[in-house]
């Protein structure tokens, strides 16, 4: 009975390939020329790279809310029972500490070089994230964990701070501009950076967060 | 309110009195009120009672004032304390006055529709009187009313065809009934089944006192009366051999009736069907397959699979 | 909001609003509920006054609310709506007094007035309809008032017949909902006009034929015709004043109300002869009423033979109904008034011999008569009202719907009329024989010392007026504004072309 | 089939595979696991489908791949949860998920 | 403050409030219900706004669409984000009562969190940006679904989590497909072009799995009844109510602009789909043991009665139109009542087994009416929201002359029936118990408002109708 039922699924899949495939690969004439468009309203979005540009200019509500959504994954994260650390800590191999000591500044010079070239080439405040996250799990792991006792006392502030700046950014051009996050031309570029800079800071902490889990690292208010 | 109608219904005024009176010095008032109706016999015109049942009237005078005031002598001597005995109990007094009050009506009444609720009444509140006053043997009180009743149908189904006859008046008078009908229908009608259901009353004649005459006056003297106002002489002459018939056909019938009672026993009511949907589903036995079915429904694999499914058939959807 | 809109509500809002008060108030208030019942029921008594008045000159109460595009929720007091919207509300006032009598003790006193109001509000409702949508709003609203009225007890058997009637209840709801939209596709309007609406609307008589008998089924579950009427003899076993003022009175004659209002203001009753719908309902009419006689001839239990005879009776207004001419459809609907009455009597009897003496067979009524004559009185007006003797009320109203077979020509109704006075006799003779003339086996709790009446005062006055109410609107059935009378004004303003 | 339709059908049977992969498996880790794969698949196909030269796709997958952290972080830390402690006292041999 | 702007306000200001109710520890409760009344005012605001202009619309950023965001709001986006406006502060109040501290912190965050998601998928017009909102609420239901819950509620929010996840990939994958073919993610743009696409079928299907998966209507409801019957009292509420509503509303987007209910075959479809998710699931309902899962159940089959209408709309026009929005208007408040009004008698008996639920009524007569006022909307019983979108429904079903779907929508009337009495015929009776816990009046009041209001929709059929507006 297991048997024809694997079978019969994997007709059934094989059906839904074959469709798909066939489906992506049609011929297709989009009617509109997105490239075209991005070009043309490059200039007044405050950066030279389109994809920053769509990111943070054109499709900026997506992100806020994408912004949003980490703080939401952090927030079920942290309001779930806590649980006791994981006990496999244990003493730190010699590799691992030297290696953190080697890699840890290069990372966070990286990500930050990484922040100020979003405006012109690849780069920007997620993949920034994601390394100095990367980093703080590293330090985590090589035992330098100083810096959790600041993340104890403020890790809401810290975490909610890009999604806070956004969103102060978004009702302040909706109130003085007139249109959501419509950002004035001269001043979009200097606008995306701080947003940039503070949702890199977020990203990193609510990475480290969400690594931790529900460790110690609460402000257990009573 | 004229005096007339006061009269006549006298009786059935003094009946919420009644309690009072009886076994009191002033007993000997009952009787008394019930010889007021002899005052009919003065002439005075027939009365129009319109708001009375169906818009019935009254008339005075002629032979039926006569038969009237017979009938009130005869009750006022059923009523009236008679030697030691502390005279007839509150109820059966009650009773009496309450069929001599219907009698009158019947004999009075212009429309069909009084005469018939007298004609009933009377013989109900007799047979009242006379339960009342002691039981009677085991088969006689089935038979009466196994009489009774198809008697009262008889005489509804009779007016019907009366009203029907005089162009759909709702309450035909009684004095056209005759020229109306066909003598022998009114005739066989009446006497035949309505009349002859009286004559059960035969069977109340008891020793006590105040159980003869009242009866004999309604079987006797006013079931004759009216089957002469509908029928004249041909209509009287058959209510009193309908009478007779009547007495006889009952008292048959009462020999027959105890054995026939014991064999028709208390039929137990049945058990009805039970709701399937409301108990078949508390049962349990049934829904156990189709939580069953829905715990597989809810596999992952089954709910992925029919994703799959639904969205192969969707896209054969789009081709039609 | 004119004077003649604000009437129509006020009737209604009179019972609504002390429901919902009382719902709130907390169980031990017994004065304060009581004050605004009967305060409520004395309001209703005046307003419905004043409206039998204002209509009886011609002026017509009517209000309406636009519930969705082309449904409205409307309220019209015409002549058919008042004779219904009378009854019920005379006997609210007196089913009240009985209640807050017979319930003196027990619990859930706030829960059950609550509902009580919530139901008499339901049945005024379903009176004052002025078109199918309102009807079918109050119809369900009562299913779902008397719902926790037969459950009240709240022992098993109670649950039991609660589910019983929701099953039968419910399932009604649904045929008339299916009727009542699929009518509205086919014609396109749903209000109550004089002589029907259905006539000319183009819709195809198969069609109207099988609407027809999905209205009559809906509301012939509520009427207790045969094959739907499983669950009023199992809902006996709610409180006497539930059976006495609900399924002898409100709940039935919901049903029977909405069996005239679809012949006569649905589909008129030419046409619905002419569909030939209406000879199928005689004749489920006539095998209910004989069913149901024969049915109440094996209860022991009386409260069960009253139901049964309800059955039977309520089947006389289909009757009535489903005779074509005018005579026939005022002897069926004085029906709904003269059968209210007596039925009523009769439970109110049956609940005090059950509340006083704990009686509830008729094999162990013997020689009640002597312990509670004043009830075994009442008994016995309202039982040989029922088997249809000269002066009583149900004589006028079987008289009339003899007249009209006869006049239809539809003879065999007569036959059926006769038969079933002699089985009701045959089912309702024995029980006064036994109350009067059989000695008393059992050795009741005498009359307590000084208390002069039988029971308490609260039980005993309903039963009592009522069986005078049945006395007077049969003896004084020509007097103006006697139920009669308003009948036949009521058949000849509202069914037949004048 | 060019180098861009050929991408395109890659990701269109990935997301087949991944999907079978997620009926098949039984412990919810899998599960977790066949669904990011089926996130990678979705988003191959979404730049994939559209223009080499078309930044907005580019932008779209960078959200997209953001929420996929989002819901799989969540996703672990509810298995850990369901996990429990019990699993904790084990030789740390079999961290490496049951 | 000119019409256009409040849209991204309705988004902005439950967003600003989630995430201060994350950042400060104390003081939730009252943020929690300002923030929500305060949305219930914007809410009335544009349905205002609407009433006179019909559709309001904002371009994010100022960005024209193929390249920007566009917001829109017609008469079913206002009448969905009033009604969820409405439960809002009345959810706000009962959790206040029921929750405290640490809990009551994250649920003032994370409801609304939700909340902002839920408005702003309403006004989204952009696919992309729908595919965001799903996914913000989809996590946010999922995380308040673990709240506090024990191993059930936890293993039901995983299972949650991965049918979501896979829902919204589905739909991703359509979108990603929709793009490839026309360039453009806006719906005004792609309104009517759906069915002419190359691969627009594909899309079409792909999309409509996603959303059913994520509505758990009915072969795909397998997640919905652990998940609604294990989370607590406010939560089921919320997540009963509205989360399942959202993709439900984005299929009647799509099937109605998009594609313009173009193939006949795929409404009949739809609807047989929906005529056997209410007869299964009611049946499913009937036979619970344990009061929540009745209820959960419940809601799959009412999902059944949207999808039913949502299929006949090209067919029968404005009549299933306006029964889709009634149904789902009437769903939403008395849905929410009965889980609040459950959750009360479960909380005060200490258990929610059917048959355990003694004369709890005796104790909380306000939660057993709620209870029976709701129930009166769910088998949609005459004064109710529910009977008139059942009204309307039948007026349909009739118009299109599917008579089967007449029988289904009627048996499924009975059946709803059987259930809600099964659950108020408990509450009537059995022993007493005279040492469970009292309740704090909040919270039975709650209950009592959103299901008198349920009944109350009843009366508002017309306004609603009329602010509804025709088939977009």
């Amino acid at each position: 009975m297991k048997r024809l039922g694997h079978a019969v699924l994997g007709l059934l899949l094989l059906m839904l390939a074959g469709v798909l495939a066939w489906a992506v690969s049609l011929p297709v004439a989009p009617g509109q020329d997105v490239p075209a468009h991005i070009a043309g309203s490059l200039a007044d979005s405050g950066v030279s790279h389109p994809v920053t540009a769509v990111l943070l200019n054109f499709r900026g509500y997506d992100t806020l809310l994408e912004l949003v959504v980490l703080l939401v994954a952090l927030a079920g994260v942290r309001c779930l029972a806590p649980l006791p650390p994981p006990s496999g800590g244990g003493a730190v191999g010699g590799v691992l500490r030297e290696l953190a000591a080697l890699l840890l500044p290069v990372l966070v010079l990286v990500a930050l070089y990484l922040l100020w070239a979003g405006a012109t080439r690849p780069g920007g405040a997620f993949q920034g994230g994601a390394l100095l996250g990367a980093a703080g799990i590293l330090a985590l792991l090589a035992g330098r964990d100083r810096f959790l006792a600041v993340l104890e006392q403020r890790l809401w502030l810290l975490a909610g701070l890009g999604v806070g700046v956004f969103l102060a950014v978004a009702a302040g051009t909706l109130v003085w501009g007139g249109t959501l996050l419509g950002l004035p031309p001269e001043q979009a570029g200097i606008l995306i950076l701080v947003i940039e800079s503070f949702a890199l800071l977020s990203i990193a902490v609510t990475l480290v967060a969400l690594f931790l889990g529900t460790g110690e690292l609460e402000d257990r208010d009573p | 309110m004229s005096l007339l109608t006061l009269v006549v219904f006298a009786p059935l005024l003094l009946l919420p009195l009644l309690p009072l009176l009886c076994g009191r010095p002033r007993q000997w008032l009952v009787p008394l009120v019930a010889l007021l109706p002899v005052a009919l016999l003065l002439p005075a015109q027939p009365l129009a009672l319109p708001w009375i049942l169906l818009g019935s009237g009254v008339a005075g005078g002629g032979p039926g004032a006569a038969v009237v005031s017979l009938v009130s002598v005869f009750f006022a001597l059923a009523l009236a304390p008679w030697g030691k005995g502390a005279g007839l109990s509150p109820r059966v007094s009650a009773c009496l006055l309450l069929a001599q009050a219907a009698c009158i009506a019947a004999l009075v009444a212009t429309d069909l529709m009084l005469l018939l609720a007298g004609f009933t009444v009377a013989s109900y509140a007799l047979l009242a009187a006379r339960l009342s006053s002691g039981a009677l043997a085991p088969g006689r009180l089935p038979a009466i009313v196994l009489l009774l009743v198809p008697g009262d149908l008889a005489a509804f189904e009779l007016a019907l065809l009366f009203a029907k006859v005089a162009d759909n008046a709702v309450t035909p008078s009684v004095a056209g009934a005759a020229a109306v009908l066909p003598g022998a229908t009114v005739i066989a009608g009446f006497a035949a089944l309505a009349a002859a259901s009286r004559g059960a009353l035969l069977l109340l004649v008891a020793r006590r006192p105040g159980q003869l005459l009242p009866t004999a006056t309604l079987v006797l003297l006013v079931v004759p009366t009216l089957g002469w106002r509908l029928g004249d002489a041909a209509g009287a002459l058959s209510a009193v051999l309908a009478v007779a018939a009547g007495a006889a056909a009952t008292a048959a019938l009462s020999r027959l009736w105890p054995p026939l009672a014991a064999r028709f026993t208390q039929a137990r009511e049945r058990v009805s069907w039970r709701l399937l949907l409301w108990q078949g589903l508390d049962a349990g036995a049934w829904p156990g397959r189709l939580a069953g079915a829905e715990r597989e429904l809810g596999s992952w694999r089954f709910a992925l699979a029919g994703a799959i499914v639904l969205v192969l058939l969707l896209l054969i959807a789009t081709f039609f | 909001m004119s004077e003649h809109e604000l009437l129509p509500l006020a009737v209604l809002a009179t019972s609504l609003l002390p429901g919902l008060v009382i719902f709130f108030l907390p169980e031990g208030a017994v004065r304060v509920r009581s004050v605004l019942n009967l305060a409520g029921a004395t309001v209703k008594l005046v307003l419905v006054a004043v409206m039998l008045w204002g209509v009886s000159r011609g002026e017509n109460y009517a209000v309406s609310y636009p519930l969705l595009p082309g449904l409205t929720f409307s309220l019209r007091a015409d002549s058919l709506a008042l004779l219904f919207v009378t009854l019920s509300a005379q006997l609210w006032f007196l089913t009240t007094i009985y209640a807050i009598g017979y319930l003196e003790s027990s619990p859930n006193r706030a829960r059950f007035f609550g509902f009580f109001s919530l139901c008499v509000t339901a049945t005024v409702g379903v009176a004052m309809a002025g078109n199918l949508i309102t009807f079918l709003l109050f119809y369900e609203l009562l299913t779902l008032s008397t719902y926790p009225l037969v459950v009240h007890r709240e022992t098993a058997a109670a649950r039991a017949a609660g589910n019983r009637y929701l099953a039968y209840t419910i399932g009604g709801g649904a045929a008339l909902l299916l009727g009542t939209a699929w009518l509205y596709a086919e014609t396109g309007t749903l209000t109550f006009t004089p002589r029907g609406f259905v006539d000319g609307s183009g819709a195809s008589s198969p069609v109207l034929a099988a609407i027809f008998f999905l209205l009559v089924a809906g509301v012939g579950v509520k009427a207790a015709l045969v094959p739907l009427h499983g669950w009023l003899p199992r809902a006996m076993v709610a409180p006497a004043p539930v059976s006495a003022l609900l399924h002898a009175v409100a709940v039935v004659k919901a049903g029977a109300f909405g069996i005239i209002r679809i012949v006569y203001d649905v589909f008129g009753v030419e046409y619905a002869a002419e569909l030939g719908v209406t000879d199928a309902l005689a004749a489920v009419a006539a095998v209910t009423i004989i069913y149901g006689s024969l049915r109440a001839l094996a209860q022991d239990d009386l409260k069960r033979r009253l139901a049964f005879s309800t059955v039977s009776q309520v089947s006389y207004i289909a009757l009535g109904v489903a005779i074509v001419g005018p005579l026939a459809s005022i002897g069926g609907i004085v029906h709904l008034v003269h059968q209210g009455l007596m039925k009523i009597t009769l439970f109110f009897c049956a609940g005090n011999y059950a509340e006083t003496l704990g009686l509830h067979k008729v094999s162990e009524l013997d020689g009640v008569g002597r312990r509670m004559p004043l009830t075994t009185a009442a008994f016995t007006v309202a039982a040989l009202g029922m088997i249809g003797l000269p002066p009583m009320a149900g004589f006028i109203s079987k008289w009339y719907l003899g007249l009209g077979a006869i006049e239809a020509g539809a003879t065999w109704a007569v036959f059926v009329l006769a038969g079933s006075s002699a089985l009701n006799a045959a089912y309702f003779l024995p029980i006064l024989h036994r109350a009067w003339f059989r000695a008393p086996t059992a050795a009741w709790a005498p009359v307590p010392a000084g208390v002069r009446a039988e029971t308490a005062l609260a039980l005993l006055l309903p039963p009592v007026i009522t069986a005078l109410l049945v006395l007077l609107a049969g003896v004084l059935a020509s007097v103006q504004y006697s139920p009669q009378e308003w009948a036949t004004l009521v058949v000849r303003r509202e069914f037949y072309a004048p | 089939m060019t180098g861009q339709a050929c991408y395109a059908v890659l990701g269109a049977l990935l997301f087949c595979l991944s999907f079978h992969a997620l009926i098949i498996a039984v412990h919810p880790l899998r599960r977790l696991l066949a669904v990011n794969v089926m996130g990678s698949s979705v988003f191959l196909v979404f730049i994939a489908g559209a223009g080499p030269r078309d930044p907005l796709p580019q932008a779209l997958v960078i959200t997209g791949i953001v929420v996929a952290v989002a819901a799989t972080a969540l996703g672990l830390n509810l298995l850990l949860r369901l996990a429990g402690p019990a699993e904790d006292d084990r030789p740390s041999a079999g961290q490496d998920g049951s | 403050m000119s019409a256009s702007s409040l849209l991204p306000l309705l988004v902005l200001w439950p967003l600003a409030g989630g995430l201060l109710g994350l950042l400060l520890p104390r003081g939730a409760g009252p943020l929690l219900l300002g923030v929500s009344t305060g949305n219930l005012a914007l809410a009335v605001a544009l349905v205002d706004a609407l009433a006179g202009a019909g559709k309001v619309a904002h371009s994010v950023g100022g960005w024209s669409t193929p390249l920007g965001i566009a917001l829109r709001a017609d008469g079913l986006s206002a009448v969905l984000i009033l009604v969820a406006g409405a439960v809002a502060p009345l959810l706000a109040l009962y959790a206040s009562a029921a929750y405290a501290g640490r809990e009551l912190r994250y649920f003032a965050g994370l409801f609304l969190l939700f909340l902002g998601a839920l408005n702003g998928l309403f006004i989204a017009g952009d696919l992309f940006n729908l595919y965001v909102t799903l996914e913000l609420l989809g996590l946010s239901a999922v995380a308040l679904a673990a709240l506090g819950g024990g191993a059930a509620a936890l293993a039901a929010s995983l299972r949650y989590l991965l049918a979501t996840i896979t829902g919204s990939l589905a739909y991703l994958l359509g979108v990603a497909l929709l793009y490839r073919a026309t360039g453009t993610l806006d719906l005004l743009q792609l309104s009517g072009q759906g069915p002419a696409l190359p691969g627009g079928a594909v899309a079409f299907a792909l999309m409509v799995a996603g959303l059913l998966l994520k509505a758990a209507v009915f072969p795909l409801h397998f997640w919905l009844p652990p998940a609604h019957a294990n989370a607590s009292p406010p939560v089921s509420a919320a997540l009963s109510a509205l989360a399942v509503k959202a993709p439900l509303y984005l299929l009647l987007r799509l099937w109605l602009s998009t594609y313009d209910g173009a193939w006949p075959l795929v409404a009949e479809l739809l609807a047989a789909i929906g005529a056997a998710g209410v007869l299964w699931c009611s049946l499913q309902a009937v036979l619970q043991r344990r009061a929540k899962l009745l209820v959960a159940y419940s809601t799959v089959a009412q999902l059944g009665y949207l999808l039913l209408a949502l299929a006949l709309v090209p067919a029968a026009g404005a009549a299933a139109y306006g029964a889709f929005t009634l149904l789902l208007v009437s769903h939403v408040l008395a849905k929410a009542g009965l889980f609040l009004a459950v959750g009360n008698l479960a909380r005060r008996a200490g258990h929610d087994r059917l048959d355990g639920f003694e004369r709890v009524v005796q104790h909380l007569p306000l939660s057993a009416s709620a209870i029976a006022l709701a129930g009166v909307s769910l088998m949609g019983m005459p004064p109710s929201g529910g009977f008139n979108g059942k009204w309307l429904l039948l007026q349909a079903a009739i118009a299109t002359g599917d008579w089967w779907l007449v029988a289904v929508i009627l048996v499924g009337g009975l059946l709803a029936a059987v259930y809600i009495f099964k659950l108020i015929e408990h509450t009537f009776g059995g022993s007493d118990r005279p040492d469970a816990t009292a309740l704090p009046r909040r919270m039975e009041w709650a209950a009592l408002t959103l299901a008198a209001s349920a009944v109350g929709v009843g009366f508002l059929g017309q306004p609603l109708l009329r602010l509804l507006g025709g088939v977009p």
